[in-house]
């Protein structure tokens, strides 16, 4: 069994499949021995391609439904593609909600979903033509993410903001009681880290010495009401979770070859007693110019006009779906 | 008459906004605070005028109750804005101690509330505001029908000292209450008088219930229609009274059955008049993605319902 | 009958952590955590039993629901524990969304609940848990009357695959409940059959309706006696059918009338079986300090108080 | 009209009242140049001997009703003492919910209200001899503090945690509103630190410049469970607040001089745009050797004979009530 069925994605891309290395080292937990690993591992090149493939989607899904959310979801996309492409050691074929020697990852900013489902379909957790149910009557593709209609990859529902991390946090220690040396991924966004809750669950990391898992704050300096500096500012971010006990990574969001490099950082540095954050400077609207850098397209979808516009600039590498 | 002209459409959350602006320019101790939403809450105008009496608290709702609390403890009187349901699930604890046990004049402003909002989805689409808030000793609760209901209602909280809350939604619907319709809170709005049904409707139901009511007129039947607004405290008297003319009662709200409009209807009813009832709600069910439209239909909620309700509960007379 | 035999006297929160124990012995998937409240939730033993499998989070409730749902990834069964308005009012956005939304198999329990907490006073007294818990699609809620029923309840819902709440008290109250009652989620426990009045009560109150019903028995008034440990689902079954029998129902819970089990009866009557009805209860009051037994008798929920309504309600019937 | 009805307690200790000049620097509050204060500043020894008395009312409160918070209330008194008899300029016999020209106080941690509720009736809010009907039926003086039965003193109700620091905040903002410059005072325990909603309230005051409060965390390291490090350990403290952009000092809170120090330094650091928290190290039970440096007396009453030995431990220095 697979552990990512991205063969035919490599080909696409003419590029010869390399072994991961890393991937076995985290096969030594016993019930898993079973279903060994041929993980593909991806160039950055195609990496990059697959993120051009997850701008237009997200577009497109937005456009469909005149509603959802772009913004964010265009700024984390190639940490989105390098999660879910490179670094997860995940079964995409044979979703199961326990996740028992897989990597978890949980989207906290749920209303980010477009990347996300983009995502999850194009690594085979769903048919890609599903995508085009975003935010419609009876979907599993709801407007945020959830659990209730079954879509494989959701273990439980966001965008009430503030919740992800506890939830993680739970999910990390339960891999720890079961002996399972797996990680657990978190992404937030940097508005969300207003919420009290997230700052509880800071405290409860470090106290449990919860150290696998490795969280990332979408750090694209906006929020809903404008840049985050003016609604609520967030002063040190880095002093503020080095205060609250974590290991405090940063990493440039935009450039996969960084995004590459600082998720394996990161896991170099989980077992060491400490949980780690890594502060991700995006930049809002990636990838399509008129919507970058602005709260404006936080929530607003694209027009027909603005569609066009927005999907000259991002190459279809992989078919529209 | 059940002859209410339809003199537009509008969201109920820009007649908050508008009210709001009004309210501010009457009293200079009106301040308003929201929580990342501004343009969702229509608090736009407000800031804009009075930019020194807006706290702006990001994305930290239990913070941003507890700073309201504090504010009226300067003789201000605040309006705090977000979604319904970061206005009452994610801070309950926060209003019952530091507002409602507290007895502080608060005005408790709550957008987007029930399925209407749409494509966001269940996490977003709050059933149990109204249950939640009305279980608080010394809250009232308010749910108007349309624009002008809603400005109306804005301007009148603004007034009345104590806690309130105030809820309202995001798509257009009908206007048809006059501009010049006085609210009282508190005080039921009887719409139209009959015989054969009663009529309880509230928030985007009303037009629902008026249309229905326009049906069921049509085929003879006489229907008592009234708009409870304010469902805390609630207008026993007309409730009961109505219900003992009628002997069949139904109630319409965007909101679950359990701990709703219709569970305070039943309560008031079984104490002083036993009455058949039927409910029109949503039936201990999370909402979910679509347009508004598909929603209410899909849960049970058009004026097809209240309508089949009526006949339900008329079969039910002895 | 009516002939219940006082085994001894006890804490239902004690019952609580007896069967928590238990569950921990029977099932290694049990974990429990607590908000800086281990002796009061009776915790104790379980902490000492299974340390790693115990999670202390200190005063934080909001992540305990978190971290509760993230446990049952790995499949675990988390009781959480703390205060009942800490349990729901402080979290319930947490809870409905990581726990009963996505359908998680968190157990949370609260002790503390309604007056009978005593000296604390009304930020502590939750009489509104019970309504917001019922509210939320899929939520399972269990309010057990003594000893002997909180520990079977406790090991009932470690067996239930779904979001349960547990409610239960502080102070020691008469066991009565034979230890091998079955405890079974959802079936309204009829623990005595009669014809002039029905009375449902469930918790604390269930005592003080046995003893009105022992009052009302010997005056030759025959009673049918509903214990509703399972408040949601509610066996609508159960009551209308005894309702139709007896034609006057009353209600008994430590919950404030709005919302509570009174509500949900008067909901279910009005559709099914209109009758007379009359509740016991808080009367949209906020508590205070006192002793549990002043607070009672102040508050209207005596077996006197009981007794008193099932004589309206007859009164009620034509 | 006296600010603070204290020439009595004076004249009990034979000292000769003092003018406090500082008091007047802040009377420039227009509306309340009528009611011109003559403050009596009290001694050190003063004030310890009134700390002997609150200390005697707590153990006595607690015991009348078996029940109620003896800990922290012991802990915290020399700062009561300090901050009702010497710091606040406040009107205890002609009290006004909104407080216009006054220091304000807000207990977050209601729990300890015994403290409170003696320090109010010293200090002249309300009899003295109402401090016997504590937590007892239709009392004023619940067992958590709350308006809601009109005791002078209390602003707003608390014993939920978490919540006070918020509601001091939108006192203080409109403080400024109403061109108030009076300061907004608040207490919080430790343990109460963990509630998320602090952190919320951290970051909002720091945004907003909110620079007319002073913030004190009772910093005893207990809680209910057990040491705070123990059961959810706060980690670097300053580290923490310093992060969320306020000005932290320290102080030792069972010390009357340094308690007097401590605060006195807090309000020369007001006005400069930056919240203020001081760090105050206690010793829960202070005062009553059997209960000190323990969670063991958090919430618990003592019985007649440990009643007897605390008593002998506590000079009556005002006369029990
Ligand atoms: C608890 C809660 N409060 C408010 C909202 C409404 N809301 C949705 S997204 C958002 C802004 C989030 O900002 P950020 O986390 O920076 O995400 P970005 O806008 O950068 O994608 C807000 C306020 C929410 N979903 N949940
Ligand atoms: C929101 C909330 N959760 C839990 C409690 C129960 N509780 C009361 S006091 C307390 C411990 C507080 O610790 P700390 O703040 O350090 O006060 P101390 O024990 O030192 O007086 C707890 C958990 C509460 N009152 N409020
Ligand atoms: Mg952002
Ligand atoms: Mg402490």
């Amino acid at each position: 069994m697979a552990l990512c069925r991205s063969t035919w994605l490599s080909t696409l891309f003419n590029k010869a499949p390399t072994i991961a290395a890393s991937a076995f080292s985290r096969c030594n937990f016993a019930a898993l021995i079973a279903f060994s690993c041929l993980y593909i591992m991806k160039s950055t090149e195609e990496l990059s391609g697959i993120a051009q493939q997850v701008r237009r989607d997200i577009v497109r899904m937005v456009h469909a439904v005149n509603s959802g959310h772009p913004g964010g979801s265009l700024g984390c996309t190639d940490y989105f593609v390098a999660l879910y492409f490179h670094i997860l050691n995940h079964r995409p074929d044979g979703f199961d909600m326990n996740g028992h020697g897989e990597d978890l990852f949980f989207l906290s900013n749920g209303h980010i979903s477009p990347v996300w489902y983009s995502v999850l379909a194009r690594s085979g957790y769903f048919p890609v033509s599903e995508l085009a149910t975003f935010r419609k009557l009876d979907t599993r593709l709801q407007g945020h993410p959830t659990t209730h209609e079954g879509l494989p990859g959701i273990r439980v529902a966001s965008g009430s903001l503030g919740q992800g991390l506890s939830v993680a946090l739970g999910a990390a220690q339960a891999k720890k009681l079961n002996g399972d040396p797996s990680i657990v991924y978190t992404l937030h966004g940097d508005g969300e880290i207003q919420e009290g809750q997230i700052w509880e669950a800071a405290m409860y990391a470090a106290h449990h010495k919860i150290d696998n898992i490795i969280s990332t704050i979408d750090v694209n300096g906006q929020q809903i009401d404008g840049p985050t500096e003016k609604v609520m500012s967030l002063g040190n971010l880095r002093a503020k979770w080095e205060a609250f006990g974590w290991t405090v990574c940063e990493m440039e969001g935009n450039d996969m070859a960084e995004v590459l490099k600082g998720l394996t950082h990161a896991k170099s540095l989980t077992g060491q007693g400490k949980p780690i954050m890594i502060l991700m400077t995006t930049s809002m609207g990636k990838g399509v110019d008129f919507m970058e850098g602005t709260p404006k397209w936080h929530g607003v979808a694209p027009n027909d006009a603005e569609l066009a516009n927005a999907l000259g600039q991002l190459t279809e590498t992989l078919g529209d779906y | 008459m059940l002859n209410f002209e339809i003199t537009g459409s509008n969201d109920t959350r820009s007649g908050f906004g508008a009210g709001l602006l009004e309210a501010g320019k009457r009293n200079p101790n009106v301040v308003a605070l929201c929580a990342d939403l501004i343009g969702s809450l229509k608090m736009d105008a407000f800031l804009k005028e009075f930019p020194e009496r807006f706290f702006q608290v990001g994305i930290a709702e239990a913070n941003m109750m507890g700073v309201a609390a504090g504010l009226t403890i300067g003789g201000k009187i605040p309006f705090t804005g977000t979604f319904a349901n970061f206005s009452t699930g994610r801070v309950y604890d926060q209003i019952r101690q530091s507002i409602a046990y507290s007895g502080k004049n608060v005005k408790i402003c709550a957008s987007h509330a029930g399925l209407t909002l749409g494509e966001d989805g269940a996490t977003h689409q709050i059933l149990e505001d109204v249950g939640m808030m009305s279980m608080l000793p010394g809250m009232t609760v308010i749910n108007p029908c349309d624009y002008n209901q809603t400005k109306a209602a804005t301007l009148a909280i603004a007034d009345f000292e104590g806690p309130v809350y105030l809820r309202f939604g995001r798509p257009k619907v009908p206007i048809f209450v006059p501009a010049d319709e006085p609210f009282v809170i508190g005080k039921a709005w009887h719409m139209h008088h009959g015989k054969d049904v009663t009529i309880i409707a509230t928030g985007h139901l009303v037009w629902k219930a008026v249309e229905a009511a326009q049906q069921l007129e049509a085929e003879g039947i006489s229907v008592d229609l009234i708009n409870i607004h304010t469902i805390k405290p609630l207008d026993v008297d007309a409730i009961v009274k109505s219900a003992a003319q009628t002997g069949a009662v139904v109630t319409a709200e965007e909101h679950q059955l359990i701990g709703g409009l219709g569970s305070m209807v039943a309560q008031a009813l079984a104490v002083h008049q036993p009455t058949p009832l039927q409910m029109v709600g949503v039936n201990d069910s999370f909402g979910e993605s679509g347009t508004p439209e598909q929603l209410m239909k899909k849960y049970g909620l058009e004026s097809q319902d209240v309508y089949a309700a009526a006949k339900r509960v008329i079969a039910m007379k002895k």
